[in-house]
C-alpha cells in the first residue's frame, strides 16, 4: 500500500531513494550534458548525490523541512557550480517552506514546488522558457497546487508526469542560460540535463511513496 | 582529433592537485585552508581583504593572482565549475582581518550565486562582505545589460589595481569604489581559432570549423558576435580594437577613448596561442593605438587568462586616471603576474 | 593533423614582426638595433655588458630576458636559426660601454659558429668579448662532454643570476665567473608529448607516437634517452628528477645534491602543455625534493622556454651559494621573467 | 670554348650563375631539408644567394679572392643559422687562401676547396662522415688535388662528380651534426641537403666554364 503524510525518517529515506537513482543515472545525465554542455552533470549531480547519502544516513530530523535542508546544504557543498546552487537550492529553499513540519502530504509537496521554483528563479536568474531544470520544476510546481487535495502517491505521480513532460519540451528551446549558452540555436533537439534530472528526482520520489 | 596527453594523475582531482601545486609555487607565502582555496600567509590585522576566485583549468588565474600587494586569497572551483558557498565562506575567514572582505570575481552564473551564498554564510558570521562583478568582455552583452556580460581576462589589471588599492585602503567602500572603477574602465575582446579540452573527459570545450576564427567568444567558448574567417595578425587586430572602441564609445556609463588617454594593454593568449602570435598582434595593435593618440602606459602578454590548450587571443584595455596610475607602479609578485616598481 | 590556424602575416617574417611586438612590449625601456638584436634604452655607461640571443619561434626566451636587472641586449635569429654574425655584431656595439661584452646563450652548432664570428667582427672594433655557454640539458651528452650538451630551460635562472651579477660587476671576468658558476650549477630534464610547427610551412617539428612520451627531448625535438609510454604525472615526475639528480652525481665538476642544498625550481611549459599540469607535476616534484631535504629557495612556473605550441615539459634546478641567492634576490623586470625585490 | 684562368671579372660571372642555379634549385633543397631537416635549407640558400646577386652586381673586383669573400659575407650575414656560418664559410676561407690572385684556374680550385673544406670543419666542428655537406666538399676537395694540373673545365667537371658520388654516399649515413640530429637512425636513406647544395655549386661552376 502507498505512504502517506511521511514523517522526517521516511522523508529521509525517500531522498536517499532519490540518490541512488539519480547515482544510478549518472550516464544518461552525462550524455544529456555531453549534448548541450560540458558534460559534468552527471559526475556533479552524482558527487551531490553522495553527499547527500553521507549527511543523511544514520542522521535524526526532527521535522521533515531539516531533512530536505540537509539534503540541499549537502548538494550546494559538495557540487560547486552552477547546478550546486541550483539543484541544492531545491531541497534548501523547498524545505524552508515546510518549517517545523512532521508529515510530508501532497500539501507539502505543492508548498516544496512553489517554494522550490521561486527559490531557483531568485537564485538562478532563469525564468520558464530558457531552457534549464525550471522547464521541468515549473510545470511540477503547477501541477502540483491542482492535485495538493488527493493523496501524496497520485500528485507525485501526476508532478512526475508534468516534469516528464517539460523536459520532453526542453527539447524544441534555445539554451539561454548556463554553459550550454555555448550553443546557442545548436542546443534546439535535445532535453536540457538538469530537467532530465528533476524529472528522474520526482519519479523517484512517486516510486517511494508507491512502494 | 586524437586525445591530447596531458600530464595529469586522476582526472577528477586535478583541481585539487594543481592548487597543491601552486601553493608550492609560492614557497611559503600562501597556504591552502578549507576544502578549496589558497590565502596568503602573512596577511596584517586591519587590513581590507581582497578575495578573488572562480573555476579552476584557466590557470594561472584566478588563484595564481594571490600574491604580494595583489590578491588576499582566492576561492576556487572545481575545473569550470564554480567554488561552492563552503568554500567561499571558509576562504572568506580566512582572509578576513576584522575591516572587511571584498568579493572580486568574473560575472558568470555559477561563481554569483555561490559567492552569494558564500557572503550570507560570511555575513551571519558577522564579517561584512561586498561584492564588485567584473563584466569586460564587450562582445558578451550591450553595455546597458551589464548583467549578463562575462568577465574575461581584464580581471588580470582589475585585480591588479585593487590589490595596490587594498595595501592602503582604509575601508571596505573605498576598496569598492577603487575595484569598481577599475571595472568600468577596463574592456577586452577576445577571439577563438580552436578549443581546449575538458580535462575529466578529453572532450572539447567547444567546436568551430576548421577555416573560422569565433570573434568575441569567451574563454569557455561562448559565442561572440560571429564567426569570421581565419586570416591575418593585421587583419584582425583592428577588428578586434574597433569592437573595444566602440564599446568604450557606446557605454553611457563611460567617456569614449580619446586621444591623450593613457591606457593599459594586455594582450592574452588562451593557451596554445603562440607568444609569437601575441607579439605580432601586439605590434599592430600599438601601430592603431599611436595613430589614435591613446599612451600605452604598460603593456602586459601572455598565457595568463586561458581555457587550457585553446588557441585563441584576446585584447583589454584598461584606462588609468592618477589613482589608478599610481596604483598601477606599485610592484607586485604572484604565480600570474608579477612586476618591479613603477 | 590539419593545419595549425596562426595569427601571423607573411609567413617569412615572423621573427622580424614578433621582434617589433616585443619592442613595444617595454614601452620606451628597450629598442630595436640593427638587423634583428633588441637591447636597453638606458645602458649606463661602464656597464659590463650582458647580451643573450639565439634562434627566434621560442617566445618569451631569449630576447623577452632583455629587461632591468637581466640582459642588456639580444641578437635574434630567423625561426630555430642563429642571428648571422652582423646581427650579434650589431648588437654587441649597441650594448657595449667600454666595460666588454658577455656572450650568454644555448650550447647549438649554428650559435656557436655565429656569435663566434660576431665576436671577431667585434674585437677588430677593440671591443672586449667573453663568451659562455649554456649547457643545462642532462640528456643531451654525458657529463664530460658539454661541448655536446644543448642549453635548455635552465637559461632562464642563469640568465636572470648573470641579468644581476652584471649590475655591479667591476669588471668582464667577474661576470664570466658568476655567469660559469650559474650554468656549472644548473641542469635541466625535458619530456615532450608533442611536436610544435614551424610556422613557414606548418610541418610538425619531429614525429611521436600517439601513446609515446620523448623522455630527455630537447627544445627542438632533439632526441633524448628513450621513448617511454604515455603515463602519469606522479610517475613521470620522479624519473624525470631522477635524472637531474643523477648528472649532479656522476658530473665530476660538481657536486651531488644534498640534503640542506637550497635551489631555484623551474618548471617549464613547451608551448601548448597547461600550467595545470605544471603545477600537478610541480606538487610531485616537491614532495621529493622534500624528502631529499633540499630546499626550494624559489619556484618558477610557467610557458618560459617554448617551441611553439609543442606539448612537453622540463624541470631545472640551479643550486644556490650565498652569491647567487644574493643575486637573485634583486628584483627584475623583462616580458619573460620578473620578481620583486626577495 | 671553355675558359680558362679566370679574370676577377669572370669570376664573378661564375658566382651569379652558381646563385641562378641554386635559386633554381630552391624546391629540391627544401625537400632535401624537409626529410631530414626542418624544411628551410632551400628558402635559406635561395636567401643568401639573392644576398650574393645584390653585392656582386655592378660590383668591380680587383682579384678573384675579393669576389670569392664578397659572395661569402654575403651569404654570412643575410643566411644567419649553422648554414649561413657554413656556407659562407665556404667562399670566405676558401677566398682567403687565393689572396691577391687575379686569375682562377685548376690549380686555384684546388687551394680554394682545400681551404673551404679545412674552415668549415674548424667553424663547425663536423667531421667527413657526420652526414653534412662535408660528405660533399671533402672527396671534391680531394679530386681536386688529384685534378689541378690539368684544365679547369676538366678539374670542375671532376671535383663536381666527385661532390656528387659523396652526396650520394651521404644516403648511408646516420646524421650526428645540426637540425638532423633529431632523427638519428631515421636520417638514413636521404641524402644530406647540404651536400646536395654543394654538388649543385660545383655543377654549377663547371657549367660557367664549359659554356
Ligand atoms: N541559472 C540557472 N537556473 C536554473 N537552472 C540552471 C541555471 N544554470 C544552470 N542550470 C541547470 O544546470 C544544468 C547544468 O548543470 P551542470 O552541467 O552540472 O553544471 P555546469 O553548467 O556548471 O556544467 C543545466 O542543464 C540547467 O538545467
Ligand atoms: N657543423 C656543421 N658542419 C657542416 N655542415 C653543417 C653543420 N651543421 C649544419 N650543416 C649543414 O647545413 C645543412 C642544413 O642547413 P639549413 O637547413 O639551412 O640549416 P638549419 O640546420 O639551421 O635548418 C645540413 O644539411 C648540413 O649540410
Ligand atoms: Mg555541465
Ligand atoms: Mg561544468
Ligand atoms: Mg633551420
Ligand atoms: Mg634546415
Amino acid at each position: 500500500m502507498a505512504k502517506e503524510n511521511l514523517s522526517a525518517e521516511e522523508v529521509k529515506a525517500m531522498l536517499l531513494h532519490v540518490a541512488d537513482r539519480i547515482i544510478e543515472a549518472e550516464p544518461e545525465l552525462t550524455d544529456a550534458d555531453r549534448n548541450l554542455g560540458d558534460g559534468d552533470h552527471g559526475l556533479g549531480m552524482q558527487r551531490g548525490m553522495n553527499a547527500v547519502k553521507e549527511k543523511l544516513e544514520g542522521a535524526d530530523f526532527e521535522s521533515v523541512d531539516k531533512a530536505f535542508g540537509a539534503a540541499g546544504m549537502a548538494m550546494i557543498s559538495s557540487m560547486g557550480g552552477a547546478s550546486g546552487a541550483i539543484f541544492g537550492t531545491v531541497f534548501r529553499s523547498g524545505g524552508k517552506a515546510l518549517a517545523g513540519k512532521e508529515n510530508f502530504g501532497a500539501e507539502e509537496l505543492a508548498q516544496l514546488l512553489q517554494a522550490a521554483v521561486e527559490g531557483v528563479m531568485e537564485r538562478g536568474g532563469a525564468k520558464p522558457g530558457d531552457k534549464t531544470m525550471i522547464d521541468a520544476l515549473h510545470p511540477a510546481a503547477e501541477k502540483g497546487k491542482e492535485v495538493a487535495g488527493g493523496p501524496l502517491v497520485e500528485a507525485l505521480d501526476a508532478v512526475a508526469a508534468a516534469a516528464e513532460a517539460g523536459k520532453e519540451a526542453s527539447k524544441a528551446m534555445v539554451a539561454t542560460m548556463g554553459r550550454a549558452k555555448t550553443l546557442g540555436e545548436r542546443s534546439v533537439g535535445h532535453p536540457d540535463a538538469g530537467a532530465v534530472s528533476i524529472s528522474i528526482i520526482l519519479r523517484a520520489m512517486h516510486e517511494y511513496v508507491a512502494s | 582529433m586524437s586525445e591530447i596527453k596531458k600530464l595529469v594523475n586522476d582526472k577528477l582531482k586535478v583541481a585539487d592537485e594543481l592548487l597543491d601545486g601552486l601553493v608550492e609555487a609560492y614557497d611559503g607565502e600562501c597556504k591552502r585552508v578549507g576544502t578549496r582555496s589558497i590565502v596568503r600567509s602573512d596577511i596584517p590585522d586591519g587590513k581590507v581583504a581582497l578575495l578573488v576566485g572562480g573555476g579552476s583549468g584557466h590557470e594561472p588565474i584566478y588563484h595564481g593572482l594571490v600574491g604580494r600587494n595583489l590578491a588576499d586569497g582566492a576561492a576556487c572551483g572545481d575545473i569550470f565549475a564554480a567554488p561552492s558557498p563552503d568554500i567561499v565562506f571558509e576562504a572568506t575567514q580566512a582572509v578576513n582581518r576584522g575591516n572587511g572582505v571584498l568579493y572580486l570575481y568574473g560575472n558568470y552564473a555559477g561563481d554569483v550565486m555561490n559567492f552569494d551564498m558564500g557572503a550570507e554564510l560570511a555575513e551571519e558570521e558577522g564579517i561584512d562582505v561586498r561584492t564588485v562583478l567584473i563584466w569586460d568582455d564587450a562582445c558578451s552583452a550591450a553595455p546597458d545589460n551589464k548583467k549578463d556580460r562575462r568577465g574575461v581576462a581584464g580581471l588580470v589589471p582589475i585585480v591588479k589595481l585593487a590589490g595596490a588599492a587594498s595595501q592602503g585602503a582604509k575601508t571596505l567602500d573605498e576598496l569598492v569604489a577603487t575595484a569598481k572603477k577599475a571595472v568600468l574602465q577596463t574592456r577586452s575582446v577576445g577571439v577563438s581559432m580552436s578549443p581546449g579540452s575538458i580535462p575529466a573527459t578529453g572532450n572539447p570545450t567547444f567546436e568551430i570549423e576548421e577555416d573560422k576564427i569565433g570573434l568575441g567568444m569567451g574563454i569557455h567558448g561562448e559565442p561572440g558576435v560571429k564567426e569570421i574567417p581565419m586570416t591575418t595578425a593585421d587583419e584582425l587586430t583592428p577588428m578586434m580594437l574597433d569592437l573595444v572602441f566602440e564599446d568604450f564609445e557606446k557605454d553611457e556609463e563611460v567617456e569614449a577613448l580619446k586621444k591623450g588617454d593613457e591606457i593599459i594593454f594586455f594582450v592574452n593568449s588562451l593557451g596554445s596561442t603562440t607568444m609569437m602570435e601575441c607579439l605580432i598582434c601586439l605590434r599592430k595593435a600599438k601601430e592603431i593605438l599611436d595613430a589614435k593618440g591613446i599612451v600605452v602606459y604598460d603593456t602586459i602578454v601572455g598565457p595568463l587568462v586561458t581555457c587550457q590548450e585553446m588557441a585563441g587571443i584576446s585584447f583589454s584595455i584598461t584606462r588609468l586616471d592618477g589613482e589608478l596610475k599610481k596604483l598601477w607602479d606599485m610592484p607586485c609578485e604572484s604565480v600570474c603576474y608579477s612586476k618591479m616598481e613603477g
